[in-house]
């Protein structure tokens, strides 16, 4: 059992980091470009793993729509947003290779 | 095509027992499709019921009646192989009508 | 989890006093010995047991009706539903079909063992030439496929009303799932049961936190299905959707609800776990179509 | 109602819509039977009275419950325990709702459904000619939680009961 919680707690550490970052200086289109190939690398990893998320698709479109709009600080933001959602996932996909075992009815 | 309307009418003593279950969408006009448009209001306004010529039964519905409606009742009278008629209007003046045979 | 474990070693009368003593020893610890040794029998006969002593007042077949088996009110309101059940017309439209030639004068009768009647209770099946599980759903894809003519979409009207009319001609014959002697088929029943026990989605629940911890609980309106006898009543008829579903329509937006992104139908996941949602409810009956909330 | 999955519940509506080829039988559909002898001897208030043949449209497009009764009926209606409504404590879906009606009052000659808080609150009216049983079941779209009301005009009177139905969408959030 003890499994479960050390990686429900790293999760949660992994969400809050995002919230963090997102409050840095304002952000240029470089840096919402960099943000945003990270968030669509890390959601692709997370998709080979057969675990995508709908709320990362959610946040990279409204990254891009804010980008389209030219507001970079809302694009970078909801990119590193979409990354740690990827990130997420990718820990869940991990993490369950295991911990699926201890729900198991035997 | 098969008529819209499924009807299971037995007669047993002197009452006979009606239900119905009618193929219609009832779309009410507060419901957006998957492009975000309203679906416009599409129901059955009307429904009868008429046995041995006299209606037996007539149903006003509003946007509210469930889709594929289904209404149940009974009347004193009708025998069995007697033919039961319903048909339906609805508010874009499609309808449908049918005789069913009572069990 | 742990006292629930021992107890079944116990059980198992085939294992010696000492080995059971050894394993008991091993459940403080993941029991990753258990776990790797796929039992598929065992599995099964585990999995009725848990359903059966939580709701001891339940028949086994009366877990085909899922919510309704639960909860007093909602058994009501199926009851006057079954009176004249929403499914009729795709129950008609699925006979219609299901005869229907094709352009090349072939039917679907011509791709099921007889004839396509009363067969449902054996799908899936695991198919040894492809070495992969052929669900009922894919199997009436392929033999449109085969005749010339265009796939249904998994997840709408045709196919439902296909999969309706073919339960019906199967309600009340038990789920006959069979795994046969070949190491892939039991990947593959592995690989489902893996699928149900392994959370994902933003909500982070797997098919068990609903299906198998707190069936008989709500979550809002609805009342959770347990998990044995899950797949009986498919296709269902569902109030929430005003429209018929197919078992790839619950698996796809069960994913969506709690926020992971659904694979495609039919992909081997779902084809594995259909296979492992069956096998672990042979026995009971088939009593599809169904109308669910 | 927003189901769990909100765009999934739109997707279901499906593009063939209602299919069925139209049979465009235009007879009359106005119920050609008088209405029962009993009720013509209470001075049939004419306008209000739900036993004539048209179809009660203000009646339908009122808002509340009390103004669609007053529409349809032309008086209040007071509650009776020989009113029997039957619909569920917590819907099972506010997209079916099975809700019926029974009452041993005699000479019945119309029978309502209201839902309170529904955009317009008449769901369904029912004219039930003499030797009909005065009892209907039916199954009803509920918007959210409300009031259901059955009516029932019986010798000129109207008579109600009330029963409150919880709805909520079902499933986690999606």
């Amino acid at each position: 059992m003890s499994g479960i919680r050390t990686s429900i707690l790293s999760l949660a550490a992994l969400l809050q980091m995002a919230g963090a970052t997102s409050v840095l200086a304002a952000s240029s289109e470089a840096d919402f470009k960099a943000a945003f190939a990270a968030a669509e690398a890390a959601n692709k990893e997370a998709g080979a793993l057969r675990n995508q998320w709908t709320v990362t698709a959610a946040a990279l479109a409204g990254a891009k729509k804010a980008a389209e709009k030219g507001d970079f600080d809302l694009a970078t933001a909801q990119s590193k947003e979409a990354e740690a959602l990827a990130k997420a996932s990718i820990y869940q996909a991990t993490s369950e290779k295991q911990a699926w075992k201890a729900l198991e009815i035997r | 095509m098969a008529s819209t309307i499924r009807v299971r009418a037995t007669a047993s003593g002197e009452t006979t027992e009606v239900q119905a279950l009618i193929q219609h969408p009832m779309d009410s006009g507060f419901v957006k499709d998957a492009k975000g448009e309203i679906i416009p209001p599409h129901f059955i306004r009307e429904l009868t019921f008429e046995y041995d010529g006299k209606s037996v039964f007539v149903a006003d519905w509003g946007a509210a009646v469930s889709k594929d409606p289904y209404v149940k009742f009974s009347f004193k009278g009708g025998k069995k192989g007697e033919d039961l008629k319903i048909s339906w209007v609805d508010n874009q003046g499609q309808s449908d009508t049918t005789t069913a045979k009572i069990q | 989890m742990n006292v629930r474990s021992a107890i079944h070693v116990a059980s198992a009368a085939v294992f010696s006093a000492t080995l059971a003593l050894a394993t008991l020893a091993l459940t403080a610890t993941p029991p990753a010995t258990a776990a790797d040794t796929i039992d598929p029998v065992a599995d099964a006969k585990a999995f009725q047991k848990y359903f059966t002593t939580k709701f001891p007042k339940l028949k086994l077949e009366d877990f085909v009706n899922g919510p309704y088996s639960m909860d007093e009110g909602m058994h009501r309101q199926w009851e006057e539903k079954e009176q004249f059940p929403p499914y009729e017309f795709s129950l008609d439209m699925g006979k219609e079909l299901f005869a229907k030639p094709f352009k090349n004068g072939k039917s679907f009768a011509d791709c099921f063992a007889n004839g396509g009647i009363g067969i449902r209770q054996n799908y899936p099946y695991f198919d040894e030439k492809e070495g992969k599980v052929v669900t009922l759903e894919l199997a009436l894809n392929r033999c449109r496929e085969a005749n010339g003519e265009a796939p249904f979409s998994y997840v709408k009207d045709e196919m439902a009303a296909l999969t309706a009319y073919m339960a019906f001609t199967s309600r009340g014959k038990p789920f006959d799932i069979k795994i046969p002697n070949d190491p892939r088929a039991l990947a593959a029943y592995q690989n489902g049961k893996q699928y149900f026990y392994t959370r994902r989605g933003q909500l982070n629940f797997s098919c068990a936190t609903c299906h198998v911890q707190s069936p008989g609980e709500r979550i809002r309106a609805e009342v959770l299905a347990p998990a044995l006898g899950l797949l009986n009543a498919m296709p269902i008829y569902r109030s929430e959707w005003s429209g018929m579903g197919t078992i790839s329509r619950r698996f796809t937006t069960c994913n969506s609800q709690i926020r992971g992104v659904p694979l495609e139908p039919q992909a081997d996941e779902y084809r594995d776990l259909e296979y492992y949602l069956s096998y672990v409810s042979n026995g009971l009956p088939i009593s599809g179509p169904g109308a669910r909330p | 109602m927003m189901a769990c999955a909100p765009l999934e519940i739109l997707m279901t509506i499906t593009d063939n819509g209602f299919s069925a080829t139209r049979r465009l039988i235009l007879q009359g559909v106005a119920a050609v039977a008088l209405v029962g002898p009993g009720n013509l001897g209470f001075g049939l208030a004419p306008a209000f009275a739900a036993a004539n043949d048209k179809y009660p449209e203000d009646a339908f497009k009122a808002k509340g419950d009390a103004d669609a009764i007053k529409a349809l009926y032309g008086k209040a209606a007071e509650p009776s325990d020989k009113v029997k409504l039957d619909a569920p404590e917590i819907a099972e879906n506010g997209a079916v709702v099975p809700i019926s009606v029974s009452t041993t009052l005699a000479d019945v000659t119309s029978i309502s459904f209201l839902v309170s808080e529904n955009p317009n609150a008449l769901a369904a009216s029912y004219r039930i000619p003499a030797g009909t049983m005065p009892s209907v079941a039916n199954r009803l779209k509920m918007a959210k939680t409300s009031n259901v009301i059955a009516i029932v005009e019986a010798g000129g009177k109207l008579y109600s009961a009330t029963k409150e139905v919880k709805v909520t969408v079902g499933g986690c959030g999606g």
